[in-house]
């Protein structure tokens, strides 16, 4: 049995580490990330894990030093944020191809510059073709449960790429919660032990990795890699049904929220879905059929799913957290476009929302869907590519 | 600790040929040496970071390790090889590998590695004092992308980003003493050494000071002057001519740092002229041309001052 | 020594080592360098004091060592970068012009 | 979402505020509640006016913006009254809380134009008295359950020592100072 709890977003990571007890986490402080390992040197120093944890002197060299231990046959972890996911960049890449299962908290801040400590999705957006697997969560405890999850999808023989659990920092992070735990033994249980098949500190069996690659093999490899990606649509499915037997909590590769007779809906991504689905319970009250998807798997992209769940609808609104840049829409909007082209013919609009922590209230999700209402009575969209909240 | 070089040579090769180092490389050399200052039994883990050294010996599926080895990038190898060291206590602690199994953990990196674009990473992981040993192979520019200069090139040096130009003649700035900022991080182990000819002692002071880096519990750092016959232009027979003249004119001083003092390996009983050193390297040449007599004199004037301070500093008199 | 015994040039994506890793220590040594040299050393047994002084000169292990003592040259690798004639105090080792 | 209570802390880096709306939460949590405690943060350093929030409710809570229509407002430094708005979005069937040693009918003129209930506590005589030091906290948590009644107040006494017992297990004197400034600080808050 689970124990309803009370906790930040951060601390329910960071107790998840401790029940998962890895071998090696290697971390810096960033803002808002910082706690994870906050909490989880307490825990190291209070001997409650046997993991070793290292102190780095920056983000390149923790995702250096997570290399390192997983390669070398370590169940490895970290966290970050923003600047710091950023300094890793060119280390994440070399995780996913070098098929190392690292779980990293990615607590989502705004990349600078200019500076800012608040939330969007620009740090992880930049990510996505990283290689890297992406959860991301609406609450502590999504963050907890993916966390969890994601060691197993990581480490499973038909994947073996690192995850990033992606949450919104202080929304999340910082805000304490209701939760439900679950015991040390079920996560101890759930997670297994780490068994990779060739490790540098193996005894038995010397390899060498991270070799020069040239135009003969690096195609390949790059093909095995997509493969990868391929297999873990299936692996998460499997994991997250494995996890709905010890929890009871479902999770699929995304939330579909009054979508059953929804006529128009709103696509996003962390907290803000928390903040839709309450308007959409107002305009259901009302008689509107609204209808939300939360998408929590986005990397792997779930393609055909997406294209089943908003065939048929009059209009969508794909909200991005970060700008794409490319003059025509966010990350999320090209992804959910590309999906539906030639597959479905649905309206779809685009909000770039909640920059730099710009906070999103129930009012400005109602704007979004009066522009929907809008659109699914006369059949015409006046603008695509939108900017919510913004001072005009 | 003696070295007996019949008896070294009953130990196990942990470097194949059939690497690609261009004909007469130092590097490998120097490799080879540390290596075998490995006692025979004892696995290792070896990180090197990119440059000459990694893209050569490991060119997918070719790897001339006969250990473990991992590259990542070019700035990490002290991170890298720190998460392994880590990851090796933690799977200690948790009994997932033997108990009575020893592995080591050694990172090589060149000057380019090393002294610059892995210097934050370098420090960080002698900072907090793995158990590990970090080789500067130091040949004195970036020679994996051709030549170009280095904080460790050596002033006025001709390299492709300080070309011996008619108004600049050469690399303009000293180089930096990493070995001296290594031993600032208060390790147990620090030492400069390079493979060096028969009069020398050949391998002997390389190979005690590997063993000594490699044994000593916590981050050691180990500096070797690893000459490059195509960035310093000379000929490739002539690898330890260039080492025996490097300490010779006390250009390369050998020395080592065990918990802060200082103590030379070797004090030639005459110091020679820079000159002879400059004179056997082509990337010298032009300060050889008439006019430029005071470039000699600066490179001797900063050989001696750092000279002197070693002398100084030498505790064992 | 286990080898890598693929068809290099067609070896199917599926079938290729995952991450790039390699599980055959050393397997380089199945690569033959030896084609790059234009000069060949030429070990003289007779001269040869079995100082070993060769042995760790070399920059690609070349100097063949059996219990203790020098038995020849690996050929297959050697670059003929001539370290090893340069250094032998017995001039037991002669550098000579391939082919 | 009209079952959802929601209040907002006004208070200075470094005086609890926050660490105020997250024992608020803690012993909303400890009845069975669903709750909410977050910072509004900034780079705010040690005295600059920082806010806090919390949101308490019998169902889930998914809204997860900022509060800005409270139900009620916590002012832990009485001297902000003067430069923040702390009545901003105030609702008139709410009620504001002052730490302040005067009344509620000196502070209720300076809330320009706040038309709702106004309590005031002496958290800085109550503190002194009762645990030697001066901790607005405890006080001010006090005082907000009373007013706001979000939970029952006995159950959350009980909750409380509970916690003090727990948390202050070698230090009995620092559980006897808590419970009595919780309690005297239950009859002292005062309104109109």
């Amino acid at each position: 049995m689970g124990k309803r709890d009370r906790l930040s977003g951060n601390e329910a990571v960071a107790v998840a580490m401790r029940q998962i007890n890895p071998d090696v986490v290697a971390a810096f402080p960033i803002t808002p990330s910082t706690e994870v390992p906050q909490y989880f040197a307490a825990f190291a120093n209070d001997g409650l894990v046997d993991t070793e944890f290292v102190p780095v002197e920056s983000e390149h060299s923790a995702m250096s030093a997570c290399i390192g231990a997983e390669a070398a046959g370590a169940r490895t972890m970290t966290a970050t944020s923003a600047n710091g996911l950023a300094y890793m960049w060119e280390m994440l890449y070399i995780a996913a191809s070098s098929r190392l299962p690292i779980v990293l908290a990615a607590v989502n801040r705004a990349l600078s510059g200019p500076i800012n400590i608040h939330n969007d999705h620009s740090d992880t957006m930049g990510a996505r073709d990283s290689g890297w697997v992406q959860l991301y969560g609406e609450t502590n405890q999504e963050a907890y449960d993916n966390f969890i999850m994601a060691v197993k999808i990581a480490e499973h023989p038909d994947v073996c790429l690192p995850v990033m659990d992606c949450y919104d920092g202080f929304i999340t992070s910082h805000s304490v919660e209701v939760i439900e735990l679950l015991d040390d033994q079920d996560v101890k249980n759930f997670v297994g032990e780490y068994k990779p098949k060739a490790y540098l500190n193996n005894p038995n069996g010397k390899v060498s990795m991270g070799p020069l690659d040239m135009p003969a093999y690096y195609f390949e490899h790059k093909r095995q890699q997509a493969e990868a990606m391929k297999n873990a649509k299936r692996v998460i499915l499997e994991v997250s049904e494995e996890f709905y037997k010890l929890t009871g909590r479902k999770y699929g590769l995304f939330e579909e929220y009054k979508m059953e007779d929804a006529e128009v809906a709103i696509v996003l991504l962390n907290s803000t879905a928390g903040t839709a689905k309450a308007v959409v319970d107002e305009l259901r009250s009302k008689g509107v059929k609204a209808g939300l998807i939360k998408i929590r798997v986005f990397r792997p992209f779930p393609v055909d799913e997406i294209v089943a769940a908003l065939k048929g609808l009059k209009a969508v609104a794909v909200m991005d957290k970060a700008d794409g840049f490319n003059g025509a829409g966010g990350p999320l909007f090209t992804d959910i476009t590309s999906a539906l082209y030639g597959k479905a013919d649905v309206k779809v609009i685009n909000y770039i929302y909640g920059l730099g922590g710009r906070d999103v209230r129930t009012d400005d999700i109602e704007v979004v869907y009066d522009e929907l209402l809008k659109i699914a009575e006369t059949g015409s969209v006046k603008s695509v590519y939108n900017y919510l909240g913004i001072k005009e | 600790m003696a070295f007996k070089l019949k008896e070294e040579a009953l130990k196990p090769e942990r470097l194949t040929g059939g690497h690609r180092m261009c004909a007469g490389c130092g590097a490998p050399v120097v490799v080879r040496a540390v290596l075998r200052a490995l006692k025979a039994e004892d696995q290792a883990v070896i990180c090197s970071a990119t440059g000459c050294l990694e893209v050569s010996t490991f060119m997918y599926p070719y790897t001339a390790w006969n250990d473990s080895f991992i590259h990542s990038a070019f700035e990490n190898a002290g991170a890298t090889i720190s998460g392994a060291e880590a990851a090796y206590k933690a799977m200690k602690k948790k009994g997932k590998l033997p108990a009575d199994q020893t592995i080591k953990f050694i990172a090589f990196g060149g000057d380019g590695g090393t002294y610059d674009i892995g210097l934050q990473s370098l420090s960080g992981a002698m900072e907090r004092g793995h158990d590990m040993v970090y080789v500067c192979y130091d040949n004195g520019a970036y020679m994996n992308t051709g030549i170009q200069r280095s904080s460790a090139t050596p002033r006025f040096a001709d390299t492709t980003t300080s070309p011996a130009g008619s108004s600049v003649p050469g690399k303009q700035q000293q180089r930096k003493d990493l070995t001296a900022i290594m031993a600032a991080h208060h390790l147990p182990y620090v030492a400069q050494t390079a493979p060096l000819g028969s009069k020398h002692g050949g391998f002997k002071d390389l190979h005690e000071k590997a063993e000594k880096a490699i044994y000593t519990e916590g981050a050691c750092f180990l500096n070797v002057l690893a000459p490059c016959p195509r960035g310093w232009r000379y000929d490739t027979p002539k690898l330890l001519e260039m080492t025996d003249i490097a300490v010779d004119t006390c250009v390369w001083p050998l020395y080592e740092i065990v918990d802060g003092k200082l103590t030379l390996s070797y004090i030639p009983k005459e110091k020679k002229p820079v000159e002879e050193y400059l004179k056997a390297q082509g990337r010298f040449r032009h300060v050889f041309k008439k006019g430029n007599e005071w470039m000699i004199e600066e490179i001797q004037k900063e050989v001696d001052r750092t000279w002197e301070d070693l002398l100084n500093r030498n505790e064992t008199k | 020594m286990k080898k890598i015994n693929w068809d290099l040039n067609n070896i199917s994506w599926k079938d290729i080592t995952p991450g790039g890793i390699v599980e055959v220590p050393g397997s380089a040594s199945d690569t033959i360098t030896g084609e790059w040299r234009s000069d060949k050393p030429i070990w003289d047994k007779d001269k040869c004091k079995q100082c070993l002084i060769c042995f760790p000169v070399c920059p690609d292990s070349s100097i063949n060592v059996s219990e203790g003592k020098m038995v020849g040259i690996d050929y297959d690798h050697c670059k003929g970068c001539g370290i090893c004639a340069n250094q032998c105090p017995f001039g037991a080792i002669e550098m000579v012009r391939e082919g | 979402m009209s079952k959802v209570v929601e209040i907002r802390w006004h208070g200075r880096g470094g005086q609890g505020a926050k660490t105020a709306s997250l024992l608020l939460a803690d012993a909303a949590f400890n009845t069975g509640k669903y709750i909410q405690g977050f910072p509004e943060y900034g780079p705010e350093r040690m005295g600059a006016p920082i806010t806090a929030y919390n949101r308490i409710s019998d169902e889930p809570i998914t809204v997860h913006s900022n509060i800005y229509e409270p139900g009620y407002v916590v002012v832990v430094d009485e001297t902000l009254i003067d430069s923040v708005a702390v009545t901003a979005g105030l609702k008139d069937d709410g009620a504001i809380i002052v730490n302040t040693a005067k009344s509620p009918e000196e502070i209720a003129p300076k809330l320009r134009g706040y038309n709702g209930k106004v309590y005031t506590i002496d958290a800085r005589k109550i503190s002194v008295e009762c645990l030697g030091k001066y901790f607005p906290n405890t006080p001010m948590l006090a005082a907000t359950i009373k007013v706001t009644g979000v939970m029952d107040p006995d159950e959350f006494i009980k909750d409380m020592e509970a916690s003090f017992k727990h948390k202050f297990a070698s230090k009995p004197q620092v559980i006897e100072g808590n419970m009595k400034a919780l309690k005297m600080s239950m009859e002292e808050v005062k309104g109109i």
